[in-house]
């Protein structure tokens, strides 16, 4: 980081500092998180999660990143070289190279881009051509329907992000990250946008292929999907691409609808307090994230796309309608909140009522005559008695 | 040589390179993937343009959709790998063809005088004012692109649905 | 509007469009698949594209034409390749071939 | 809700008309109740408007030319500027009156009487489609929205004459109203063009603002005023296009109530009492009115003795009523002839629904299959009787104060007047024959009277409202009347059009017309109940006439005729030119041609896709090889 | 359309082999699934990986020794294999079992399909994406349970506890304490489950309508147990047929109405809470008394007959068929295995349907493949 | 959508309570008197000799057939210090084979067998499959230390 707030001179030099910075940024990161996935997953389930390396395992993922890069770079033999082997680049350098414009406070980032918004989604878009390229080099039954998968998953929910973002710079007037955070200023802006920012967070969870969307590495169908063949430090790339998804995606949920590094308190937060608030809202969206992950069950491939194109790509436009309403007629914010707060009622609605959750009543037929007299002779199967 | 034009013929030799990579591919795929790369390279050449929404818009939507569509299509109708189907029979007149037409094309660029040509500065474009004057001053060719897109999003659908599924769905 | 100087001349630009719209030419004469041959009319349209953007770059900044055009080329060639890939599959589907040389019936 | 909101009236039955075109099968009971609940809104609306006008009326008193609201539809500057809007003025008052109330008679009397009609819901999305477009019609301020409704009212005639179309002759009958109709249309059309040309306005009072300040040339206002008369004739059923009327009967009982006696066939007598300004600049326009009236008053009114056909005697009747409004028109008389169109509107809506009440018990429409139904269907019988009494003018009946008003008017001119008179009798002789063959002596097939019975209360209901109507209507031409009810000036006021116009009272012409109602109804009464006999005895003897008036003067077969000789003729000589010339050589030789050169052509193609780009491309470049050399 | 149909190539299906080793499938259970794009056009089981002639084998083993090889089959609910080995021998040798032992075999048996269903319940969730979640929740209460069967049997998988006759031994003296004191334990699991899955709008759109088999097709394919009562069949061994002393319990049997995925895990949260029910009961009713009948012969010869015994398994009606042609050991052992007959609708239930839903649909059988092997 | 937030609820529910593992290396169930891992031999210490008279009784009822025995004339029955006649000479069982069914405690007459209660039963992970067939010192070597405390079912 230090590149960062330090000017060097040497705009190369700068460059290759700040990339290095980044590098680091992301690989600590990624274990960072992997490691706080694991012991949320193991709180979640009552279990302790790591406890050996380190104090609290801290040091477990660390232990089994050497024993990733130790281990033989295994390749069928009847995939294809050079796909095979290129692939897991194919999706870590786009990951990458989203993470350079995102701004951590207000003056630190790598690069801050009038069109970062934009950069971000577009170059994270690119990741699908890796999972495909793995999926189809791997000349594995699995991987392909994985690769498959991943690409259609992914090109579908960059839709409704797209749009819930567009929705955001329209009121933002500015595609530039930093300035998307000035205009939030004291309030942030999901507030306005509850529907936006719902979107935003299926459509995140979608690209970032974690449950209810982990469909291309499901487990129990297709056994990790495009990473089947993979072992040793390409299998890793992924990993840390994966996980540095996470990252980014978080860093942008809260820099886009949480107010990155202001609060409502003040706006002239000083540089540690920045740093404290960025990590802060980061963290809130990296374990709401983890959290669903462990809550919820995968979708089908079918519901997932049409849950995609049927329900959240017209609310992201019934967003960014509403934005155009509330800019060109200049009516109050209010008005913002109340209709996206509806909209997002309509999607839960939706999504209540799309399913059959009809209580289903299951038939208590008693045994021995009178049966079990003392309880109701119907049960509702739902009750959680 | 200026590094700005050692990035640009860093470019170009990508851009080239993938071009050549997809018409002379012997996989399909691979093909794919080399358009993808010089998609990327062109987009590389807008930015020295001083376009950069525009090269994000070709990454994002050519590169980051178009092809993914091509690369579904060759999964999907699993054309034959076989290297000896990929090219067709003219090929040595197609290349004396393109040959000469790169060789005409080239021929007038540098033969021709060009304006703003003297200097090599190029302007750099606002996205705002792009954007003010996509909507205002092209705003019917842009409401028709937008109509192109909607009709070929219901023939693509109409086109590729199978008839099977409809008498799934109507039982 | 801000002046940018990179000493790269307007040539550069239009040869590079040059051979790259040659390239796809030879794909498009060449190849046999359907599919390959709508990728090198993407190289084309690529090509085209270049040349605008480098004109609205170097010769009418003022109009910018040239950079509007290439978008709609962007758009409307998203759509032209959804379109063609639908046609190509059903071609598939009916003919159990994507090689355009085998679907003569341009012929009857 | 003020006259400026007028244009509320048609849009409520065209919403209706639209959601029951489209949503009515899927609506409760076919969606009878929206269009019904759509021409109930009208009804009231329209009272609040008459409120509204006589309020105005009483504010600004004689000066008072009616309300116009009025937006721009296009314009082509200095060209051509079209305006839809209303107009409000008395005319249009009585007119909204009579549509309104009729059209809501009617609506509630066909939820008895369409019942189970396999086409219930379309019956009532056109009628309310035929509500929208008269109250358009009336309501309009310039030629091209009238003329619009004027079609579109025509249209609503056509699919309801055709309503029963599996039957053949509903279908003939509906083609017969259309065309028959049309033929007045055009010359509608015509005039409305000629007058817009020369004028360069379509706003009516625009057009006779400019023809009374001569802005129109001589000839073309003849022209135009002829033209215009021609489409009030087709519409209005006037000689010689009065021969649909009687066809049109094949529709619905309830739409030949509506349509075909209170309000489309009046639609000719509406524009031309609107219009009637220009038809006074024009020497021989009021002349031309007159004539035509009386030929199809006597013609009607000699025919309708023989008719068998209870409707068709009705719509005979209806052509009689027609008639004398054209005559009143004709003496420069509006006055009575809107008075005539406003009573004759609720008699005649009674007379049909009242003979349609008999249908639907009896199934049977011809009155040699009827009567003695009036023990069976006492209501029924009442209303039908009050109906007819009022169309032979008896006195105190609504008929009777409307006639008197036009035979005062004809005073002045001795003809006309004679030749009216001599109709009097003859109608109330046959308004007496159909009552009696109808309602009293013995039923001629019992069969079809046993079931007999009133309607539903739907049916019954108004029925009663419209004989109560029928009683008192007469007596709004008394001042005292008006006022009583509420109106400022008495009714005459709305009623009579230019200026006050009191109602005028000649002892001698009543008590004459009178006496020859007197003789009609006694000579019916004599002919067909007391010796029951003597009309065939006379109809034996006078065999020719009878002959004449059954077969309508054989104007039908002429026309059949001209049509057969005349258009036909023509049309195959057209129709051989087309199939030769045009088809055969114009369209199919090039075709034959290009299929014959690329029969020869297409040897040299391959078919394969890549050799055709090859082949474009290489011409490509040849081009620009050329180019460069040609440059070099 | 006719004609386009005809010119339509065949899809390009694609074979996935699925098992022996894909983590979803239950054990070594193999299935080669015919795919079109997502869809399964054919499902082809492989069965066989795990069979050890467990019914051979104990036709060479004395009555009492074979009980070890019952543990083995339906290696998820054990106690009712013994159950059911057991009876078939009291039956053959006229064996008359103590209350005691009536009781306890009842409690046991009962515990364990409250063991068997949180062990579905739990993998149900994964087959249908839960990370671990559902897994750990029913595996944590099914160890509370696993612990008092090590208390009681001494082993905590392959129990060999029920003789013929009676139990090997008595349970320890805090028994009844064990069992109560673990019993809201259970309840509080079963309820984290039900809050974790029965109303997910997820798990609703994943389950309901999927696999579903209506009571006639699943009577024809001879399925039994939860499956069977999902699709709406009153049928209950423990109540149509009543063993043991099943008939001195008030319970409730739930039937499902769809017999889909949802109601067959409906079905099985229901049960395991009225298999609680019975527990209880029979805590309360626990009389004191020897566990084994009172003139025991110390060797088992069994008179020439043929015996079919069955008891209401966590599966469905687990069998055993014996045949004796004198002797101490069976000429003839057979067990209707549950699973195995559950597996067979496999392909009815599967083919048409997605991916996903086949892994969620082989999860709802809930094989055992030592009991589909034996 | 109430569905997937009760869904949130109980995870969060549970993240709340105390974890059920233990770290078992570090830390060991109790585990139950009763529990059978084993079988290894019992020590009579009265008479300072294996209670097994080497009957054959286990080994015949064995029914995966992993144990073998010996049997020779007991020396101390010669000097009257036991009442055995015969006692085990040798005596295998196969860890890799035994199924655990408990059924050579049962069948022995002599009380002499019984199954392993201590962890040292469970944790026999070995390099070579050989060395879990252990021998009569090993088998008799637990108890002989008093390290278990035999349970053995009447």
């Amino acid at each position: 980081m230090l590149a960062l707030t330090y000017d060097v001179g040497n705009i190369w030099l700068d460059s290759l500092l700040g990339v290095l910075a980044l590098v680091a940024l992301m690989t600590v990161s990624a274990l960072m998180l992997i490691w706080l996935e694991r012991k949320i997953s193991a709180r979640i389930q009552m279990r302790l999660g790591p406890m050996r390396v380190g104090p609290y395992g801290l040091l477990q993922t660390a232990a089994d990143a050497l024993k990733l890069i130790g281990k033989e770079d295994l390749r069928p033999k009847t995939a294809n070289r050079w796909v095979f082997e290129l692939a897991p680049f194919a999706v870590f350098v786009p990951t990458f190279a989203a993470l350079v414009t995102i701004p951590f406070t207000r003056d630190w980032a790598i690069a801050f881009l009038d069109l970062g918004l934009f950069y971000v989604v577009a170059v994270t878009g690119l990741a699908f051509v890796g999972f495909l390229m793995a999926g189809w080099a791997s000349d594995n039954k699995y991987a392909l329907l994985g690769g498959m998968r991943a690409a259609a998953q992914l090109i579908s929910y960059e839709v409704p992000m797209v749009v819930t973002l567009v929705a955001v710079a329209m009121v933002a007037g500015s595609l530039n990250l930093s300035e998307i955070v000035l205009f939030q200023n004291r309030i942030p802006l999901f507030v306005w946008q509850p529907l936006g920012f719902f979107i935003f967070i299926v459509a995140a969870l979608a690209e970032l292929e974690r449950q209810p969307f982990d469909i291309p590495t499901a487990e129990s169908e297709v056994v990790g999907g495009p990473f089947i063949e993979y072992s040793g430090i390409r299998w890793s790339m992924f990993f840390l691409a994966s996980y540095t998804s996470l990252l980014i995606y978080s860093l942008l949920g809260s820099i886009v609808f949480l107010g990155g590094w202001e609060w409502p308190l003040g706006t002239e937060a000083g540089l540690w307090l920045q740093i404290l608030l960025i990590l802060v809202k980061t963290s809130l969206f990296i374990a709401f994230f983890m959290w669903v992950r462990f809550a919820l069950v995968r979708l089908r491939i079918d519901q997932l796309m049409s849950y995609c194109w049927k329900v959240l790509i017209p609310l992201a436009f019934l967003q960014v309608f509403l934005n155009g309403l509330v800019l060109v007629y200049g009516w109050p914010d209010g008005f913002l909140l109340l209709t996206s707060g509806a909209g997002l009622a309509l999607a839960m609605y939706i999504i209540y009522r799309a399913v059959d959750t009809e209580p289903r009543e299951l038939r208590m037929v008693p045994a021995r005559g009178g049966g079990s007299s003392a309880q109701a002779a119907t049960v509702d199967a739902t009750g959680s008695g | 040589m200026t590094v700005a034009q050692l990035i640009f013929y860093v470019i170009a030799a990508l851009a080239v390179a993938g071009g050549l990579g997809v018409v002379l591919a012997r996989n399909t795929v691979y093909a794919a993937l080399f358009l993808i790369l010089a998609l990327l390279a062109v987009a590389g050449v807008y930015i020295l343009l001083a376009s950069e929404f525009l090269a994000l818009v070709q990454v994002l939507i050519y590169a980051g959709a178009v092809t993914v569509l091509m690369l579904f299509a060759l999964m999907l109708t699993r054309v034959g790998d076989l290297p000896e189907t990929m090219t067709g029979a003219q090929w040595p007149l197609a290349a004396v063809v393109s040959s000469l037409l790169m060789g005409l094309l080239v021929t007038t660029v540098a033969t021709s005088d060009w304006p703003g040509d003297a200097d090599g500065t190029i302007t750099r474009i606002p996205f705002e004012q792009l954007g003010e004057a996509l909507f205002r001053q092209w705003a019917v060719p842009f409401e028709i692109a937008s109509l192109v897109l909607l009709i070929a999003l219901v023939g693509a659908i109409v086109l590729a649905r199978d008839e099977d599924d409809d008498v799934e769905e109507s039982e | 509007m801000e002046a940018v100087s990179q000493q790269i001349p307007l040539e550069h630009f239009l040869v590079l469009s040059a051979i790259l719209f040659s390239i796809g030419v030879y794909g498009v004469l060449t190849r046999r698949n359907a599919v390959l041959i709508l990728m090198s009319v993407e190289l084309m349209l690529n090509a085209a594209s270049i040349n605008m953007v480098a004109f609205a770059a170097y010769a009418s900044p003022a109009a910018f034409t040239g950079i509007i055009f290439a978008i709609f080329i962007i758009t409307i060639a998203a759509a032209e390749v959804g379109l063609a890939l639908a046609i190509i599959l059903r071609i598939f589907r009916n003919r159990g071939t994507a090689n355009v040389d085998e679907v003569d019936a341009l012929k009857w | 809700m003020g006259m400026t909101d007028a244009w509320v009236l048609p849009l409520l039955p065209a919403a209706a008309f639209v959601v029951l075109a489209l949503f009515g099968p899927y609506l409760p009971r076919k969606g009878d109740w929206l269009a019904v609940l759509a021409i109930g809104s009208v009804f009231v609306l329209t009272l609040l408007i008459v409120a509204d006008f006589t309020d105005a009326l009483a504010l600004q008193g004689e000066d008072f030319a009616g309300v116009t609201n009025s937006i721009q539809w296009m314009e082509v500057p200095g060209y051509l500027e079209l305006n839809f809007g209303v107009h409000v003025d008395a005319i249009t008052i009585v007119m909204l009156v009579v549509v309104s109330f009729v059209a809501f008679m009617v609506q509630v009397y066909s939820l008895g009487y369409m019942k189970g009609d396999a086409r219930y819901g379309w019956y009532y999305a056109v009628i309310s489609l035929f509500v929208a477009s008269m109250l358009a019609l009336v309501l309009a301020d310039n030629f091209l929205l009238l003329y619009f409704s004027w079609e579109l009212v025509g249209l609503c005639s056509y699919l309801l004459i055709g309503h029963y179309s599996h039957l053949r002759s509903a279908a003939e009958a509906s083609k017969k109203a259309f065309i028959t109709t049309r033929l007045g249309d055009v010359g509608l059309l015509i005039a409305i063009i000629l007058l817009w040309r020369e004028t360069g306005t379509m706003n009516i009072q625009g057009v006779i603002a400019a023809a009374e300040a001569g802005e129109v040339g001589r000839e073309i206002l003849t022209a135009s005023v002829v033209l215009l008369f021609l489409g009030a004739m087709g519409k209005s059923a006037q000689f010689p296009f009065h021969v649909w009327l009687p066809d049109a009967m094949e529709g619905p009982t309830p739409v030949s109530a509506l349509i075909h006696a209170a309000t489309m066939v009046v639609a000719g007598v509406y524009l031309v009492a609107r219009l009637l300004p220009l038809f006074e600049l024009v020497a021989g326009g009021t002349e031309l009115v007159l004539a035509i009236g009386l030929v199809t008053t006597i013609m009607s009114a000699t025919m309708g003795l023989v008719m068998t056909d209870i409707k068709r005697v009705i719509a005979y009747s209806t052509l009689n009523s027609l008639g004398l409004m054209f005559v009143a028109l004709g003496v420069g008389s509006p006055a009575a002839a809107m008075l005539y169109l406003f009573t004759h509107a609720f008699f005649k809506a009674l007379l049909f629904l009242g003979a349609g009440s008999v249908i639907h018990a009896t199934e049977r429409q011809d009155v040699s299959g009827l009567g003695g139904l009036f023990s069976k269907m006492p209501l029924t019988g009442v209303t039908f009787a009050i109906g007819a009494l009022s169309m032979a003018g008896l006195p105190f009946l609504a008929g009777f104060w409307a006639k008197d008003e036009i035979l005062v008017a004809l005073l002045e001119n001795k003809i006309a007047f004679a030749f009216v008179l001599l109709t009097l009798p003859l109608t109330a002789m046959y308004m007496m024959r159909v009552f009696v063959l109808t309602f009293l002596g013995e039923p001629k097939e019992p069969e079809a009277q046993e079931h007999a019975h009133e309607g539903p209360p739907t049916m019954a209901v108004p029925l009663v409202l419209l004989a109560v109507l029928t009683l008192v209507t007469g007596f709004v031409v008394f001042d005292q009347v008006g006022r009583a009810m509420g109106f400022p000036g008495g009714i005459g006021e709305v009623i009579y059009l230019y200026g006050p116009h009191a109602f005028e009272f000649n002892v001698a012409v009543t008590l004459g017309s009178i006496a020859l109602v007197a003789a009609g109804l006694g000579g019916g009464w004599y002919a067909w109940v007391v010796r029951p006999q003597l009309p065939a005895s006379v109809m034996a003897r006078l065999q020719p006439v009878h002959a004449l008036l059954v077969n309508a003067y054989y104007l039908d077969a002429l026309y059949q005729a001209i049509i057969d000789r005349v258009v036909l003729a023509g049309a195959r000589v057209i129709a051989w030119f087309d199939r030769n010339v045009v088809n055969d050589t114009g369209i199919d030789g090039p075709a034959y041609t290009t299929g014959f050169a690329a029969y020869l052509m297409k040897f040299q193609q391959t078919g394969k896709l890549p050799n055709y780009a090859l082949a474009m491309v290489i011409g490509i470049v040849a081009l620009a090889l050329v180019a460069f050399s040609l440059k070099a | 359309m006719v004609q386009e149909h005809e010119l339509e190539p065949e899809t390009v299906d694609i074979g996935v082999n699925m098992g022996p080793q894909h983590p979803s499938t239950h054990g070594v259970f193999r299935m080669v699934l015919t795919i079109d794009g997502e869809r399964v056009v054919d499902v082809e089981p492989h069965i066989g990986y795990m069979h050890r002639g467990a019914e051979k084998l104990s036709e060479s083993m004395d009555y009492r020794a074979a009980i070890g090889f019952q543990d083995r089959t339906d290696y998820l609910a054990q106690f009712m294999n013994e159950q059911a080995y057991c009876m078939a021998v009291e039956e053959l040798l006229e064996l008359e079992v103590p209350e005691r032992s009536e009781y306890i075999r009842v409690i046991l048996c009962e515990l364990n399909r409250v063991t068997s269903h949180l062990m579905f319940l739990g993998a149900f969730g994964i087959d249908l994406g839960y990370f671990g979640t559902s897994f750990t929740y029913g595996f944590r209460e099914r160890e509370r349970i696993q612990d008092i069967f090590e208390e009681v049997t001494g082993d905590r998988l392959m129990y060999a506890y029920f003789r013929p006759g009676g139990l090997a031994w008595d349970v320890p003296d805090n028994f009844v304490q064990m069992v109560r004191d673990v019993l809201p334990h259970t309840r509080q699991g079963l309820k984290d489950l039900d809050l974790l899955m029965t109303q997910n709008e997820i798990v609703a759109v994943r389950t309901k309508g999927i696999g579903a088999m209506s009571a006639e097709e699943s009577i024809n394919w001879g399925l039994s147990g939860p499956l069977l009562r999902a699709a709406g069949v009153d049928w209950d061994l423990r109540k149509d047929k009543p063993y043991s002393i099943y008939d001195r319990f008030d319970y409730d049997i739930p039937l499902g109405s769809h017999g889909d995925l949802f109601d067959r895990f409906l079905v099985r949260l229901e049960e395991a809470r009225q298999s609680l029910c019975i527990v209880e009961q029979a805590l309360d009713q626990l009389p004191d008394g020897p566990i084994m009948p009172e003139k025991m012969p110390r060797r088992l010869r069994g008179p020439e007959a043929e015996v079919y015994t069955a008891v209401e398994g966590a599966r469905g009606e687990y069998g055993v068929y014996l045949v004796s042609k004198g002797g101490d050991k069976p000429y003839r052992l057979k067990m209707r295995s549950p699973s195995f007959c559950n597996l067979s609708a496999l392909r009815d239930m599967t083919v048409g349907s997605y991916v996903a839903d086949a892994v969620a649909i082989l999860g709802s059988i809930d094989i055992v493949l030592g009991c589909v092997d034996r | 959508m109430i569905g997937i937030f009760k869904s949130m609820y109980i995870t969060f529910a549970t993240m709340l309570r105390t974890p059920v593992t233990i770290e078992y290396p570090a830390k060991h169930r109790d585990v139950p008197q009763r529990d059978r891992a084993f079988p290894i031999l019992l020590w009579d210490k009265e008479v300072d000799e294996p209670f097994c008279t080497g009957c054959h009784a286990c080994e015949r009822a064995c029914p995966v057939e992993c144990m073998t025995v010996t049997m020779k004339d007991n020396p101390l029955h010669a000097d009257e210090k036991s009442t055995r006649r015969k006692i085990v000479d040798e005596f295998w069982i196969d860890y890799g084979r035994c199924m655990r069914c408990n059924i050579c405690v049962e069948v022995c007459n002599f009380e002499a067998i019984a199954m392993n209660n201590t962890w040292a039963g469970h944790e026999l992970s070995k390099f070579d499959r050989n060395d879990l067939v252990l021998d009569l010192q090993q088998l008799l070597s637990q108890h002989k230390q008093d390290k278990i405390d035999a349970w053995v079912a009447e």
